[in-house]
């Protein structure tokens, strides 16, 4: 029996299902942050939840609107000052995975959340590079998600505000002190992974009912699709459950404050 | 030792036009009703110093409070874009200002290093990104050591930094609690320093590690009760979610702004 | 994530012989009972780091374990000499050892720095000291934006970290409460980490910003109760100062410092 | 009428009397220590005592026999970790006057807390530098207390663990960012300040009973005396009682411990 769910939850899921028990993740706010706590909420109880606000191992109930909302410190097992959040715990290679959204990536999984154009005389101001620079350098591994589409998924992108594999896929060869970068991105439409040599990322799964040429007229770059295509593995019932009783629960919470 | 003034009387002693002045708080404890009270006296050619501007900064930019931000994320979180940022940035509205754009890390190691009295924070950072290119603030240097190439950047040393905490003693010792920030750093790295709180109470009741910051290391302390709204303060009162989301539409429009303004800065008194 | 484990087994699993080893605690929460463990296994060879030497060096210095200290004040506080280590360092006795020193400033900044994951710490110190010339680890940098000439340490970065703590609940987080002093970054610093608390608990009741680490950050927790006498333990039981003064005459002689050995580790349980 | 004190009590009293009201003194252990507490508990009541093991304003009821006794914590505002106090409070600009013992200290108020002898052969090894060699640049100023001898004052240091003014009287000259150095050494015989041009240090003022012999005879360079040589205030009859009454409580709670 087939379920039914939207390509967000999908991609949710999908997200959620990356993160393995016990690992201890950095979380970035928004989509990374709803996947974190679906992976702790299901499958991975004991997944260590990270925000850069200071809140260490936190458990929200419901799921922060900002970096810093008072449910991340309520639930936290302790929480530090900033500086030492990213000192101790992100510098200091605690962090198995950062887990990062962003507005734009490009073929070697660089990130651009800086600006759209030319950075004297932008055409679009985005908000900067927050936690993201130094989360990708400093954890063990990254994974990225956002939404597939031509806009966001570029061959180069205007700026890059955080490392993925360098401008040439190069960027951490020889690197000392660096994690291995991103690992996967996940979307609404797929998985990739880069590529082992070229760092250049490579679809490894389609989520159901995704066709290949839905992933390639959503990417900004002639995309690969490796031998092994898989095809991602479909939602549960508990965790649509899951997902949208936290979703519910948030918008509640949200509308009332 | 800090002095108890009204928010008017410490703005206007310490918040010079020209100032760098730092205003922390990271999500939580964002002092509003200080931004308001700055944007009240018409404080100009400010250098505005924070992590994340939010609300509290967009709101001063639009009012023209700012000649330059320096920042490491500049949105409405969870929501959207800072449009009088943005108008500012791309369109000069009301006038044209200057960014200096940092990551968190670099920020945070910069405030730090600003308290502990150093000129520079050494850290493992901007390791590929193009910031370096177009923020001449950040260098590199070698551990001499190992060899290693380390991300530097100056200290943050603010004229003023202004604060919002839950509450002080009668001698002006003050206890910050829940998501801390990097608002001690930003008191001890700044020449001057204004803390608003929610009370002034006989004891602080503090347990004996909490972030307490001493009366002597404060210039100003004053009372601004719900003073980190639409920010919230632990223990005290929750964030207006709802606010930051209704700020989007306020902001998008020059004159909403404005309007927005006038209604419930410049005509409200100092407790808005 | 911590493992529970005896202290027995904690310090042979953790402590290898060669190691380099630092126990904390700040005059408050000493690992004595740590201590005496690693000298009843024998441990020999280890490079043992600490700021403040005290006792607890002193008896495992006299017992032959270590080949080199690293400090930065090797006294009995408020009392006198540590006539063990000054044995082992002025007559070789029972070997000779080798000393790096350096000022608190340095060490203090040197465990925060490999808390960060950094090669280096940075300060403002060594100025006018003739401890540069003894010690071929301090080295100075220029700052890239000032030109001030700065102190760099390399940071401290132990195979394995000892401390006492009060208490770790049944998932392994552990608060340290009071004088904290460079504990958390001791523990962080290291590869490995044994942390001995007083008692295992279901709730650890800390405030929302104590000094908490979390179990995945340590290696073993080793229940030992009264773990830090003579030391103190905030909450728990006061410091014997009584002993410190005792400990001067004890240590002052080879043959009383040996009898006290045998009687009181030698022969004595784990929970010596 | 002239009260009975001994000589150690002559200078724990003039030594407190050096700490102003509201001053913020970083406090060494012992002698210093003593008069720091001595000076809170007379004249100074807004004193700020700061010990290095993180324990801030505190008001110890008894003197501590380590730097970090339990009262030290149970009676301070807040206590920090030990790295924020020597990088924040300290290094940070927060500490008006540094007070210090010392084993030994030359005609330039330069401390050696090392050792007597050679570094690689010490005759005597000493604990070490502790706080001391950064309390000493990075504090307002500097007060020194410690018993006069011929030992202890000395031409030349050893070993300069601590900078006063160097081995030439230079050594804070053309330094950015450091304190004005030791401003007074008080001993159990005199109070001494350094030559405004020379760095030397001078005995500007003699204790009650004691000649100028007295102090030559116990220092071990040719000492001077300034021109409007004083006499030093007694000790009143409350400074003796409170000392006195500070000390006995220290000695009851230690014999207990």
């Amino acid at each position: 029996m087939s379920l039914e769910y939207t390509s967000s939850e999908m991609m949710s899921v999908t997200a959620a299902r990356a993160l393995e028990n016990g690992m201890t993740c950095f979380v970035g706010i928004g989509l990374p942050s709803e996947a974190a706590n679906l992976a702790r909420l299901t499958h991975a109880p004991d997944v260590v939840l990270i925000y850069e606000s200071g809140t260490l191992q936190t458990k929200p109930d419901i799921l922060p609107l900002s970096i810093g909302d008072g449910e991340l410190c309520e639930s936290a097992l302790t929480t530090v000052a900033v500086p030492e959040m990213f000192r101790y715990w992100l510098q200091g290679g605690k962090v198995d995975v950062g887990f990062l959204g962003t507005a734009q990536i490009d073929r070697f999984a660089n990130l651009n959340t800086t600006l759209i154009g030319d950075y004297k005389a932008p055409k679009v101001r985005l908000p900067g590079g927050g936690g993201a620079p130094e989360i990708a350098t400093n954890a063990g591994e990254v994974f990225i998600t956002l939404k597939h589409s031509k806009r966001a998924f570029v061959k180069d992108v205007d700026f890059v505000t955080t490392l993925g594999f360098g401008r040439d896929g190069k960027g951490r060869d020889n690197v000392p002190n660096i994690g291995k970068g991103p690992t996967r991105v996940i979307t609404d439409l797929c998985v990739m992974k880069p590529d082992p040599d070229s760092k250049e990322l490579v679809v490894v799964s389609l989520h159901p009912g995704v066709s290949r040429e839905d992933v390639i007229d959503a990417t900004g770059w002639e995309i690969r699709f490796t031998e092994q295509l898989e095809s991602t593995p479909e939602p549960s019932e508990n965790e649509l459950t899951i997902l949208r009783e936290l979703k519910a629960r948030t918008e509640r919470a949200h509308a009332d404050a | 030792m800090a002095e108890f003034l009204s928010l008017h009387d410490a703005v206007a002693r310490y918040v010079q036009d020209g100032a760098t002045v730092a205003m922390e708080g990271f999500t939580h404890l964002i002092p509003f009703a200080a931004g308001h009270e700055v944007i009240r006296q018409k404080k100009r050619d400010l250098t505005l110093i924070r992590m994340t501007p939010d609300i509290i900064y967009d709101q001063m930019i639009g009012a023209g409070c700012a000649k330059k931000v320096i920042f490491s994320w500049g949105g409405n979180p969870g929501v959207g874009s800072l449009h009088r940022l943005r108008d500012a940035v791309e369109k000069g509205w009301p006038r044209k200002i200057e960014i200096l754009e940092h990551s968190h890390a670099a920020m945070a190691c910069a405030f730090e290093a600003g308290a502990a009295g150093l000129p520079l924070a050494v850290f493992r950072g901007y390791i590929g990104s193009e910031l370096p290119s177009v923020n001449d603030q950040i260098k590199f240097i070698e551990c001499p050591f190992t060899g290693e190439r380390l991300a530097a950047v100056p200290s943050v040393r603010p004229d003023v930094s202004i604060i919002h905490a839950q509450r002080a003693d009668r001698q002006g010792n003050v206890l910050v609690e829940g998501i801390v920030g990097v608002q001690k750093e930003a008191v001890l790295a700044a020449k001057h320093s204004i803390v608003t709180v929610e009370e002034i109470v006989d004891d602080l009741n503090a347990h004996p590690n909490a972030c307490v910051i001493p009366g002597w290391a404060i210039s100003a302390i004053a009372v601004a009760e719900k003073g980190a709204l639409p920010s919230y303060t632990h223990g005290y009162y929750g964030r207006s979610n709802r606010f930051y989301k209704e700020w989007d539409a306020i902001a998008r429009d020059r004159d909403s702004f404005t309007q927005w303004l006038d209604d419930n800065v410049y005509s409200a008194g100092e407790n808005s």
